[in-house]
């Protein structure tokens, strides 16, 4: 068994009445592509929330490399080296792409910015997402088309070398050529030991790329299964509440 | 297992390229001069025109007033204007800071009145070197901005609540400092000197020559750099084109304020001390908002604060300082009234503050946030000097006056939008 | 004020207590600092002095808030108003007050429907402002009938302006004077500077006397005759500090100085005696037959400064300092 | 081809349903007396206060008044009060309308002192009668605000300019219409009835009874509905909860403004007259931002004008009535202002309008739009006026009071902020 | 061949330097399902938001019903009963789902809004979206997940009848059983006469429902093609602009 780089266990956060998890467990391996699904509305993206620093966890604990750590704010998750693309893309509409994606990154010299570098680096990683319709990296974000501005928020979180990185529903607006080179780009970090946790609704893509596979339902954490395991059938039966998993190996 | 490579998380570039690509991007700079002119033209087409707009409001008020009144085209009322104006011009600068991330600092303008206050009693009736009271004073306007940071950033206030209360405060305090004696004069020749007097010619023409040394130098350290990074560079010539107007535009201002436009034997002539200043602070904040990483977390933070403050911006801290450096720079204002006014009293700054958010807005400044430079404010304060100026040579009555001078703003906001209207902008007015 | 009263708050005997009460609504801050300077504690030592309680608040220059504390003071009682009149808001506060059987003064401003009026003659500053400007031509060997005069009145929409604008304006067209520019009239140092200067730029720089209403609005003029190199007649009102040290400098011909004390103790005596529950009669009469007590202003020059100082409306110690020294010492200001 | 079924694209609900679902999704109706209790605290912990730090603010501070002046509490100083907020309840209500678009009236003062001005000259100058003197001061508020509605709807200006330029404007047409100097008396005994008379003691308590009675009548029409169209409805016992909080309520202030309250002999008792009318303003505005398209409208364009444009709402013209109701509205402040006052001078509601837009803050409403009701507007004009009530019984000296009043203006905003915070709203504060 | 109920030609559309719409061509049927596809950034949001008259065409003609029409503002649209699902979801944060749903077309009663009947079809026409975690109708739409987002925008579309319903990349964000919905309720809106544009990037989500395919290639249509006559890997093709269409039939 691998140890987990993260580690999270008993995590409930609620919104006022509606308690949207209810003691949820969740590992990431280093090296290894963790898959987290569920339906819509399950808690997946509030999860990822949490270990991001973006809406700090109601309780529970959660473990990094073994330490238990406290994540209350974006800058203590970045800190430890966790990248994160968020469902909603969180992007500067004002901003161009390079501005994006090096936001509270920016490269300097002297003091002051060194554009040239960072605008190569933008159009470089761009480049290889298979992003071909984008004119110019001085484009305002506010322009670009779902799918562009998804990929502008991949890039940013695969431009600096992380630990941990986790993406939700990345590929959700992706065309057919750009979500094959995400899936490679997420099989790509794994096997230089990135930590990678993955959120979709694509069970075939999930497939393709997971190690484990983790099913949130209704706030629970109802099966945690490595995908060798398990089969498409199952995955769908934990995610509509319609099986349960009874684990079979030692893995409580 | 193998652990990714120790501490180097953020230090690092991503070594996930496939293998280095080599048809970049385009960024915008690829082109000859035709080919960047067109570029400039689809963008301001497009609605991208900053402060184009108020320019052109600007000289079609010029030209009416030059119609209006002989006397608004000589050497002497430039010179005058200039003078006039530096004191919105520098509030509408402060102001800048605040409104780009969608908050707004009413009491701007009596933290100006309120520090000249303590300065002019400071030196006057306590009479403390006036360096001293001056950085006294603008220590007061520091304490002022950290007072409405805290307020607005930690506690959460809305910015408009805060510094209403303050201006409401500050006209109490003004009140309370200058006591018995109602105004009191401003005997510091340094700072009467600010406004009333003048560089010598050749400072004018020296003040030219660093300006425009400025301007080329930023452009080559920046082709620089973006050669070093092996991307493509913007034509030479453009850089030259920008330099040369700087120089052509700037040397017909300093040639005009170096002619005598004296009406007595004593000549009159140079630019006025308050230009250089008033300059070098809109050339240092437009480089910290344009090169640093605390410029680029304002426009952030006034864009998207949540995506700012998931990238690890410090949104807290961000929102604090604007209103420090607001406060600061308005004390500037404040300073700039009182020397022209060579007095301070009671009520010292408490109408200047409206008219400076109009100027930022005129200019092109957003009140949502995220959109606007200082230069837009501070053309923006010169539409608005523009009308008081030009009003004033005209003799009219009072109530007309304000008619007059609120229906030519309004005049000047339309043309600002009708040009943005026009060019399909509209979309992303709000 | 009112926190050492031990009656209960029932509204009818609160009454009753505070018929020992005075109150008194000054105008605003911005038009003058005497207000606030002068009559607020002349007017409360004069009164507690005499063993009755005071109640004095300002208006600030807004007429809504104006009825309200008359509204607050009516509340708590009142022996006497003395109301000193802003945009006309006094005259409802004089009905309210008659029909509760209070009686009023009148102060500074003349309000109709008020018992009393005790003031300074408004018209009267102007005249003394006017006779300045025409003496300082006179002195500087201009004639009137030519000279060129800019008017730098006060705020129109605040009606003693006019008073002062006409007082100034008897003497100066009797002397054949005829505004040569009149800029909209302001109570602010700034947009007087700003006004002034346009004005100067409009007359092509040319300018032999300045007409101004009081001394904040005079310092912004000075300040753009000073740039200029220009040394002509101004005229002003406050004896404020500024003011002061603008005569001693010469920049400014005179400022009217109006003892507030003298007419605060004119009032002051006034209400002491209406608060007894006496009907003191006063000889003078206004036109509507308001009884009227008149206290006349005074022109200072740079030789009746040391007057000021004496009198305690300014000190030696604010006027003499950096160059003012030398004229103190000139004009034996101590 | 099968077309689709001639006109009703709009009519007819869509047929697509597989089948009636029984199993309705919640819809916070359900469950009794108790269960509706901890979902509104639980809604309140989450920072959806509405205008209770303001009911917090206000009690705090009557409180701390009744301790420092032994008038405050009295029933005199109690009717007082309310003819004096009744100016800014009014105001604060019709800035509502356009801050819920995040937009600005900063002319919303001036206006209504405009439209007295010229009201006052018909009727004292011209000697027309009042009351076709009054329809016309309110033909020009309507007029001021398509003004502004055009320009800042169809053209595009931003309404802080828009409006800036007529706060100027109106100033000198002020000056105008009454001349230098000048000031009228109110005479028309029916407009100072407004603010000196009261309603007879049984007008009160009829008052009363409207009121209590429109409170059961919407709330059972309410239920009736939700009976017809078979969905949950609260219990029942709610509504009578509400009810008779508001007859103990409103009953205890009706009996109190039933007592004579005159320190003569000739007694004061009632209401006052103006209250019956800023009730009924106040109920009506609710009615329409509640329960019409129209002010739902004003929502979703504050919210968020792309969404509610694409939805086919009329986004413009929707901009454009909120500035005339706005306007409307104020000239019915001005008109209370110049009741209470007795007179209009030049200088009519020069100061009042940033006090409006703090009484909509401090209340609860959201400066960039969306967020926000009337009564919280409402809440927030007696917060600040009773800061001035509160302060006009100190006896203070003019340059301490203003310092308090900005002072205790934060502090009651704190207060607010501080309560939002806690609770974790601050995720949605912007 | 049937007849288009929409029938567009030589629509251009330019954001200052950059033609998106070079010439556009599209048709859609009647009781079919026409699928729009192409690379990100390819230009069909654009297109659509030009039908919806939202940001109206530069150039080119659009006819409804054979009738050439102007599609200048959303209102336009919606009188010809066109209904959209935007990219974007275009929700008000601050209003409740149930006022979010019925926007711009309020039941009233006595010209007073019929919160009631609004409650019970809101709740209905989600219900048989399958949607399970919402917990309210009265919740805001600023707390919802980015799949409960999405199912309030569709149901928005449908709730009212429509001759034409043009959802662009309607299951994105929606889980597996949502999506299954979703597919079913735009074969129903076909069968029921209903004119039915979607955009797609899942290609077997395309061939399960679409009767046409028409293929957006750097604001060209490149293909527009009956699913039946094509295969996926021609689709992909087309798509990514490394094979070009050559009608065989008679359409042009
Ligand atoms: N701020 C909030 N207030 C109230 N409820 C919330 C809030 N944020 C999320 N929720 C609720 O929490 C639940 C989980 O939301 P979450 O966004 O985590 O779902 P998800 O699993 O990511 O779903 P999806 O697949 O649709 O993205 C949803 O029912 C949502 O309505
Ligand atoms: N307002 C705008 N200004 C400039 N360019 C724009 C603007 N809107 C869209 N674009 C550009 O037009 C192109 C097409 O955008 P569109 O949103 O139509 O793509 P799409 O086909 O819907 O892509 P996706 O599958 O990613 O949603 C993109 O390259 C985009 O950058
Ligand atoms: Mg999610
Ligand atoms: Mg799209």
């Amino acid at each position: 068994m691998d140890t987990p780089i993260i580690e999270l266990t008993g995590v409930i956060k609620s919104f006022g009445p509606v308690n949207v998890l209810r003691g949820v467990e969740l590992r990431a391996y280093p090296g290894k592509v963790t898959a987290l699904v569920g339906d819509n509305g399950a808690g997946k993206s509030t999860l990822i929330k949490g270990l991001a620093g973006v809406q700090p966890y109601d309780e529970g604990e959660v473990r990094f490399e073994g330490r238990p750590v406290s994540l209350t704010h974006p800058r203590d998750a970045s800190a430890l080296g966790i990248e994160v693309v968020y469902q909603d893309l969180a992007l500067c509409d004002n901003l161009d792409i390079v501005q994006n994606m090096f936001l509270g990154r920016e490269e300097l010299v002297a003091g002051t910015f060194d554009e040239g570098r960072m605008e190569r680096q933008s159009s470089e990683v761009l480049r290889s997402l298979n992003v071909r319709t984008v004119k110019s990296v001085r484009q305002k974000v506010a322009s670009l088309s779902g799918g562009q501005r998804q990929t502008v928020a991949i890039a940013r979180a695969v431009l600096k070398k992380a630990k941990v990185v986790i993406l939700d529903e990345p590929t959700a607006a992706l065309g057919v050529a750009q979500t094959e080179q995400v899936l490679n780009l997420v099989q790509r970090l794994a096997s230089q030991g990135v930590a990678v946790v993955i959120i979709s609704h694509n069970l075939a893509d999930v497939f393709k790329v997971a190690d484990y596979i983790s099913v949130l339902y209704l706030g629970t954490m109802v099966a945690e299964v490595p995908t060798a395991e398990t089969t498409y059938d199952d995955v769908v039966g934990y995610i509509t509440g319609s099986k349960t998993y009874n684990p079979t190996g030692a893995r409580a | 297992m193998s652990a990714p490579s120790g501490n180097d998380t953020t230090t690092n570039t991503t070594t996930l390229l496939p293998e280095s690509v080599s048809d970049l991007i385009g960024s915008g700079q690829e082109g000859g001069v035709s080919q960047q002119f067109s570029a400039w033209l689809s963008r301001v087409r497009q609605g991208e025109m900053g402060a184009l707009p108020a320019v052109a409001g600007f000289i079609v008020l010029s030209i009416l007033f030059s119609f209006l009144s002989p006397y608004f085209l000589t050497e002497r009322n430039f010179a005058n204007f200039l003078t006039q104006a530096a004191e919105l011009v520098m509030l509408g600068m402060a102001l800048v800071f605040v409104i780009l991330l969608g908050e707004i600092d009413l009491s701007a303008g009596v933290t100006g009145g309120l520090a000249m206050c303590i300065w002019v009693v400071l030196t006057d009736v306590t009479k403390l070197n006036w360096f001293l009271a001056l950085l006294i004073a603008f220590a007061v306007g520091l304490a002022v901005g950290s007072f409405i940071g805290f307020f607005v950033a930690r506690i959460g206030i809305p910015s408009f609540v805060v510094t209403l209360g303050l201006f409401l405060g500050f006209q109490g305090l003004e009140l309370i400092v200058i006591g018995a004696g109602g105004n009191f004069q401003v005997q510091t020749p340094a700072i009467v000197a600010l406004m009333n007097n003048n560089l010598p010619v050749w400072g004018g023409w020296l003040m030219l020559a660093v300006f425009v040394a400025l301007s080329l130098a930023t452009s080559f350290w920046d082709r620089s750099r973006r050669t070093a990074a092996n991307v493509p560079n913007g034509p030479v010539a453009m850089v030259l084109i920008k330099a040369g107007a700087l120089l052509v535009l700037g040397g017909l201002a300093v040639f005009l304020l170096s002619q005598d436009r004296s009406a007595s034997i004593i000549a009159i002539r140079g630019v006025p001390i308050v230009v250089p200043i008033v300059l070098a602070v809109l050339w240092i904040g437009t480089f910290v908002l344009d090169r640093t990483k605390f410029g680029r977390y304002i426009y952030a933070v006034g864009g998207n604060a949540e995506a700012a403050r998931r990238s690890g911006v410090n949104v807290v801290l961000i929102r604090f300082l604007v209103f420090v450096i607001c406060s600061f720079l308005a004390v500037g204002s404040g300073l700039f009234t009182a020397a022209r006014v060579g007095s301070v009293d009671a009520t010292a700054g408490k109408d200047i503050v409206l008219s400076g958010v109009a100027a930022a807005v005129v200019g092109g400044v957003s009140l949502f946030g995220g959109r606007g430079r200082l230069v837009h404010a501070a053309v923006g304060a010169l539409v608005i000097a523009v009308i008081t100026n030009g009003l004033g040579l005209l003799n009219l009555p009072s109530g007309l006056n304000n008619v007059i001078a609120g229906a030519v703003l309004v005049l000047a906001a339309t043309i600002d939008a009708l040009s943005r209207l026009r060019s399909g902008g509209s979309l992303f007015r709000r | 004020g009112c926190s050492g009263n031990g009656d209960n708050s029932k509204a009818g005997s609160a009454g009753k207590a505070a018929s020992k009460t005075a109150c008194v609504i000054l105008p605003d801050a911005a038009s003058s600092p005497r207000w606030e300077n002068m009559d607020r504690p002349d007017l409360k030592k004069a009164l507690e002095d005499a063993g009755f309680k005071t109640d004095i608040q300002n208006a600030q220059g807004d007429t809504s808030k104006y009825a309200t504390i008359a509204d607050q003071e009516l509340s708590q009682g009142c022996g006497v108003m003395l109301l000193v009149d802003y945009n006309g808001a006094g005259v409802s506060v004089a009905k309210k007050a008659k029909a509760q059987g209070i009686p009023t003064i009148a102060y500074d401003r003349p309000i109709a429907g008020a018992d009393y009026y005790v003031s300074f003659d408004n018209e009267k500053v102007g005249e003394l402002e006017g006779q300045a400007i025409v003496d300082g031509l006179k002195a500087a060997g201009k004639d009137p009938a030519t000279a060129t005069v800019v008017y730098m009145g006060g705020d129109p929409t605040d009606g003693n302006a006019k008073m002062f604008h006409d007082g100034a304006d008897k003497v100066m067209s009797a002397a054949g004077i005829k505004p040569a520019k009149e800029p909209p009239g302001v109570w602010d140092g700034a947009k007087s500077a700003t006004n002034f200067e346009q004005a100067l730029t409009s007359l092509g720089g040319k300018v032999d006397a300045v007409w101004v209403a009081n001394d904040t609005n005079a310092a912004g003029v000075i300040s753009v005759l000073d740039k200029n190199h220009l040394k002509v007649p101004v005229s002003g009102q406050d004896a404020s500090t500024a003011g002061l040290q603008n005569v001693l400098l010469g920049k400014q011909t005179g400022t009217v100085w109006k003892h507030v004390p003298d007419e605060a103790k004119a009032a002051s005596d006034l209400a002491i005696e209406l608060l007894k529950g006496k009907k003191p009669t006063v000889d003078k009469k206004l036109d509507d037959g308001t009884p009227y007590i008149a206290v006349t202003p005074v022109l200072v020059g740079p030789k009746d400064v040391e007057k000021v100082v004496q009198a305690g409306d300014a000190s030696a110690s604010d006027l003499c300092t950096g160059a003012v020294a030398a004229a103190c010492a000139a004009n034996g200001v101590k």
